[in-house]
């Protein structure tokens, strides 16, 4: 990463629940500032790790707060760079041609044609942990429990849903917009007061060598015609909830 | 019924290509007994066995032992080597590395009882004298422990038809005699066509009834051991046969009445009689007279039957096997064999003066080596 | 620690390695001794599921044996219940992905079987069948051998097809390998850790047993 | 379609090939010959690395070679950059997974050379080097082949240790199967089929290839 | 520094356990020339060479050839194969299965440049008649011609000892005798030790000067040709030697100035003399006569030499390879060789009447097979 074309251009680690909407604001930035932007989407807890053990990113997005704050605490990300850039939301999804209706709420989760039901994995995926309190705040969750099927990340249930293997699934609402499901499926949108909000954070990595330019980019994040765009891709912005 | 009857008998006709150099073109009859299938190295003895087990298939042709047809080219019928029911000893041995002796011996009687088939195995391990060998493994026996496991293993599932190819090569000449008494009396119970290859003359005598000759993938001759043996029609059968003295002569006059010929060999004109032929006076012949057929005198013999006495001197005495080589020259080079015994009596030294006599009817008329092809 | 998941994953294993060499014996059997001239081609689609990523291959297979699909009706319809997230779907599903470990050592033990040694047994009025039980497997030893240990170890090991088509159920379709990888994700090292090195070790006691138990090499002659 | 992305994958199988054969022929060498009592126990240790997820492996090699360890260090003040996120990197820690891969297959059909073959070979005077590049080799073609073409296959397949270990950069560790599977999580089935396809189609012609030239299997005498 | 000298020869001392039932325990020493090794199937003949090659490690032992110790218990001296210089014909051949005839003949050659190479090859596969198959592979000739390819390739590093076991036993007898002359001449010109295994009297004669008989892994007499063939100390010895007559019997008198001893046969009470030995008179002692050496008269013989003359009837004729065999009812049965030639010229018919003529040389006393081990 020493060459000077590759000093044009910014590494960003973004969460993959970010994979729609990202490429959009890369493109505009670029198209502002004719700097380049890399994405890599993957787990977040990947990003972690991989941070951790000298990975050339410049900036990180988590789909999870709690990451960036470790790497804050840390010292492997700038100190005071933290910025709660969006919150996830979450929905309930079903096949259309699944005989049940996704829009009348949770509860249908507890009718017994509700045989799988596909989540993130809430030891550590966010939308994983968010469905499940979802689930018990509308205290279905004891009757549901047996039929969930855990995805590694929010995407992976989104396919167990998708393929008609899950009857339903607890997913974000960023992927419930995207064509492949949005044509093919009925929506909930669960309250955001079912679930502590999941807040997304992103930091400036302590080892990167271009410090000004990812601010620039975490700054231009922050633009309110930029988080509009989030919105519009499935995202509240942070400041929303709190 | 006999069992020596045609019914149980091998014809079979073989045509096939292995390489532009070498094509196997051959008619083979068989009745149930030995046939000894001879011929130099390369000659095609091993093809036509695996053509007729079934391991190679036949470019045409047509194989039937007994009643039953294994191959028929214009038909497209080949039956499989495993229902052919033949018996096959391989020159490379192929026994099973992985199985015990036992366990190869008995590897072909998987249809039979239990009691059976450890009763046959102990009996053919026996009679083969590999009994104290059953539990080891090929890799753990010597050569010719080898060799007697694959013929076991070969015999003891009864075949229809038994291939054996170069079977005693690496044993020696006590334990193949043995054996050889074994394969007769085994012969004589099962009476089924067996073909036997073999370069050993020891073998030809002592086993078979019948022999064929192959060269270049022909057949060269075929017959009883005997004419095929001691009377051979062309110079490269001679020589397979054991004939070690060829000489080219010219027919001087023909005696009908007498049933002989006198003839003057192209080499100091050495006047020798040999039996009538078709040739004419004044035609070129090739005659051939085995080393064993002359007989050595240290005098001049008189009054003997034998026509042709030729005076010579002994150039050297080699002891070659039970018998000694005397290299005798008579204007020509004579190869003579005689046993120890005789050698001895005759106080035979190099340079002596000897006296070779040889027997009308052990000259015979063969036909030169190119004639043939 | 995830006592469940280990014997889970090595049931999982166990069941797939047996299955492999049922199907992958005929199969490899069939491409070493088959004279069928674009025989090589069968021996490309055997290697294929390799290429791709099985996280990949564990959705094509989940489409495949999914609700919606011939193959997930018709087993709904025969057992009630669908194979997605099923031990059996696991199984399917891996496999599947293993195939390939199985046959590829196994084809190639077989086409070092010396040709002569199959001519004998023939000749003894041998099967093809007898002929393959009693000569040419016992002399493929070494490469049969290898096929199942690799294909037991991968499956062990492989998460992407199994995380895929399993649903990571607890008791059910949560192996080690997901167990592990979720103590990482959550970054509990220290669970990992002792996970995985549990698996080792319990590996290491198989594969040395299998290694250590098997018969010598054998010669030929 | 991510053409960089193909070619990235080919290049890194084709190395990771490559050194699986340099590292494994002798590996394989040593585990076939060596008359070591424990080496059945060498044996284990070889398949050890399948039995872990490949991501999890992955995170331990990154953990290895990553900045803040000792191969890290020494690598970075060798070469001015660090080893994990880099090709090099890439290159190692496929190696380690797919070892066993190459190295049982090739095990397996030297321990089929017929024994007297190699005898004959040192009373003609050869060298252990020669014997093993002129007989034990020639002779294990099957085996090698195998080994070479699952070490190939499963590299080009393999996402979870390239992805810990690469992290995924565009056009430096962005394999072609990450590429699909990043297709996949974002739902773009359409290219994730069309790449997996091309992927599918590139691979078939290569192991057609392979098989299609190869020798025809030998007959030993 | 004459070739033929002991700087060149071979000597060991090898003990080896195979099995509990079977072990290796001989002296060897061979000087330039060839050596056959002789021994019936399982006497340890392959063994002994694996180990002078180096392929087997003896128990114990020493191995030198020349000024070379190659093997020394004592000092855990063990030369690898590869560095033994030691030239090796397999009994089961291993040829290079994926090598062509050619690359199998040069394998040995690799330190030599590609020009001696080239030619070495094309001369021995000449001499070998084995030159129109250099490009096939082993699997593809037949397996005479795969003796050959093994032969050459031993042949053609130019070793500093040969070993060769059981090289021509897939060879036709002219084939066989062309490379006899061949391994002769090479023989003449290379002057190294070289033993062969055989189990064939016409090699054993063709081409030993020196024999070392092996029998149950110890060896049981050792000398040249003409030594241990014509005058075996033991029975079993007498019966590899191809002697084909035993006799017990009994010494009635001494005849020291005559050196020859009167003895009567056990079976019928028949006389017969034989060489002086310490046997006293009355001692019990066994008798060897070889088929060879008996000569058949059909008519009784007058004013001869020989001193022991017996009548008998012929029994039967079998031809038997080159001779025929009579067995001859003379009281005891004894088995006779003689020339078809010789047979002819006595117009011998089974059940006439003969008498056979023994020299007493002819008679050898040999230790019956109990005495030993
Ligand atoms: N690996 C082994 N383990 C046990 N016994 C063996 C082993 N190899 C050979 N033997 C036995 O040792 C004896 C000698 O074997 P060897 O091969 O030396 O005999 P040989 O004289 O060469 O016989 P042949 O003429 O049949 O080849 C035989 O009785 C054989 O059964
Ligand atoms: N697969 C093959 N391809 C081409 N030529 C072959 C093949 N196999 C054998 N030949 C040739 O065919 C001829 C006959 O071979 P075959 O093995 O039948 O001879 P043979 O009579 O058994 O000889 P031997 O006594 O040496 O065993 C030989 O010249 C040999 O070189
Ligand atoms: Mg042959
Ligand atoms: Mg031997």
């Amino acid at each position: 990463a020493g060459t000077p074309a590759a000093a044009q251009q910014i590494a960003v680690a973004a969460a993959a629940d970010l994979q729609a909407v990202f490429p959009e604001v890369a493109a505009r930035f670029e198209r502002e500032t004719g700097r380049k932007v890399a994405l890599t989407f993957g787990s977040s807890g990947n990003f972690f790790a991989q941070v951790q053990n000298g990975a050339p990113f410049d900036l990180f997005f988590s789909a999870d707060i709690e990451y960036p704050r470790r790497l804050q605490a840390a010292g492997l990300a700038e100190s005071g760079s933290l910025y709660e850039y969006a919150t996830g939301r979450l929905v309930l999804w079903s096949r259309k041609d699944s005989g049940i209706d996704a829009a009348r709420g949770l509860m249908i989760l507890a009718d017994p044609r509700v045989r799988r039901v596909a989540i993130a994995n809430p030891e550590h995926a966010p939308y994983g942990r968010a469905a499940v309190a979802a689930l018990r705040h509308e205290t279905v969750y004891d009757a549901v429990r047996g039929k969930l099927v855990l995805g590694e990340n929010i995407s992976q249930a989104a396919q167990f849903a998708q393929s008609g293997n899950a009857d339903a699934g607890i997913l974000a609402l960023s992927l419930a917009l995207m064509p492949a499901l949005r044509d093919t499926g009925t929506v909930y949108r669960i309250p955001d007061a079912f679930y502590p909000p999941i807040v997304q954070g992103a930091v400036v990595l302590a080892a990167s060598r271009q410090k000004e330019a990812a601010r620039q980019f975490l700054r231009f994040v922050e633009r309110p015609d930029i988080q509009q765009l989030m919105r519009e891709y499935g995202f509240a912005p942070a400041a929303d909830l709190r | 019924m006999s069992p020596e009857g045609p019914h149980r008998a091998l014809a079979g006709s073989i045509q096939k290509r292995l390489s532009p150099g070498f094509a196997l073109d051959v008619q083979v009859s068989a009745p149930a007994g030995i046939t000894i299938v001879f011929g130099e190295s390369g000659s095609g003895k091993t093809t036509l066995l695996r053509c007729l087990a079934g391991l190679d298939r036949p470019d045409a042709g047509r194989i039937v032992v007994g009643e039953r047809v294994l191959f028929d080219s214009p038909s497209g019928c080949n039956v499989s080597a495993r229902d052919r029911g033949v018996g096959f000893v391989f020159q490379q041995l192929a026994l099973f590395p992985h199985l015990s002796v036992r366990d190869n011996i008995r590897y072909g009687l998987h249809r039979l009882s239990p009691e059976v088939r450890a009763e046959r195995t102990r009996a053919v391990a026996e009679s083969f004298r590999i009994d104290h060998l059953l539990d080891r493994k090929p890799s753990a026996v010597s050569g010719g422990e080898r060799q007697r496991t694959a013929l076991a293993r070969a015999l003891v599932t009864d075949p229809d038809l038994l291939l054996l190819d170069e079977p005693l090569s690496a044993l020696d000449h006590a334990t193949q005699s043995r054996i050889m008494a074994d394969l007769r009396a085994w012969n004589t119970a099962h009476a089924i066509p067996i073909l036997y290859v073999t370069h050993a003359h020891r073998e030809v005598f002592a086993l078979g009834e019948r022999v064929m000759v192959l060269d270049a993938g022909r057949v060269l001759a075929e017959g009883t051991t005997h004419d095929v043996m001691e009377a051979p029609a062309h110079e490269p059968l001679a020589q397979l046969a054991g004939f070690e003295n060829f000489f080219d002569g010219a027919v001087v006059a023909r005696r009908p009445d007498a049933g002989t010929m006198q003839c003057r060999l192209a080499q100091a004109g050495i006047p020798l009689e040999v039996p009538l032929s078709h040739a004419t006076e004044g035609e070129a012949v090739r005659i051939a007279i085995r080393a064993g057929d002359i007989l050595l005198a240290n005098q001049e013999p008189r009054g003997l039957s034998a026509r042709n006495i030729l005076r010579g001197r002994v150039r050297s005495l080699t002891r070659e096997g039970p018998t000694v080589r005397a290299d005798v020259d008579a204007g020509a080079a004579f190869a003579v064999h005689l046993t120890p015994g005789a050698c001895e009596s005759l106080r035979l030294e190099e340079a002596d003066e000897v006296w070779l006599i040889i027997k009308t009817h052990s000259c015979r008329l063969v036909e030169p080596s190119g004639a043939l092809s | 620690m995830d006592y469940s998941a280990i014997l889970l994953s090595v049931k999982l294993a166990a069941v797939v390695a047996a299955i492999l060499l049922g199907v992958g014996l005929p199969i490899a059997y069939w491409l070493t001794f088959s004279r069928w001239r674009w025989k090589f081609l069968a021996e490309a689609v055997v290697a294929l599921p390799l290429v791709l990523p099985p996280t990949v291959l564990g959705f094509y297979v989940l489409v495949a044996i999914g609700a919606r699909s011939p193959v997930g009706r018709l087993w709904t319809s025969w057992t009630g219940h669908g194979l997605a997230f099923t031990f059996e779907g696991l199984v399917i599903a891996s496999v599947l992905y293993s195939l390939p470990f199985a046959v590829q050592p196994i084809a190639a033990a077989f086409s070092q079987v010396d040709a002569s040694l199959i001519e004998a047994s023939s000749t003894l009025g041998a099967s093809e069948r007898r002929t393959f039980f009693r000569i040419i497997l016992p002399l493929s030893l070494e490469g049969v051998i290898a096929g199942a240990v690799l294909a037991f170890a991968h499956t062990i090991g492989e998460f992407g097809v199994v995380l895929m088509v399993g649903g990571n159920l607890p008791g059910a379709t949560r192996t080690v390998s997901i167990a592990i990888y979720d103590s990482v994700q959550a970054l509990d090292y220290a669970a990992a850790n002792r996970t995985a090195l549990l698996l080792l070790a319990f590996s290491f006691v198989v594969l040395a047993l299998v290694y250590g138990l098997r018969r010598k090499p054998l010669v030929a002659i």
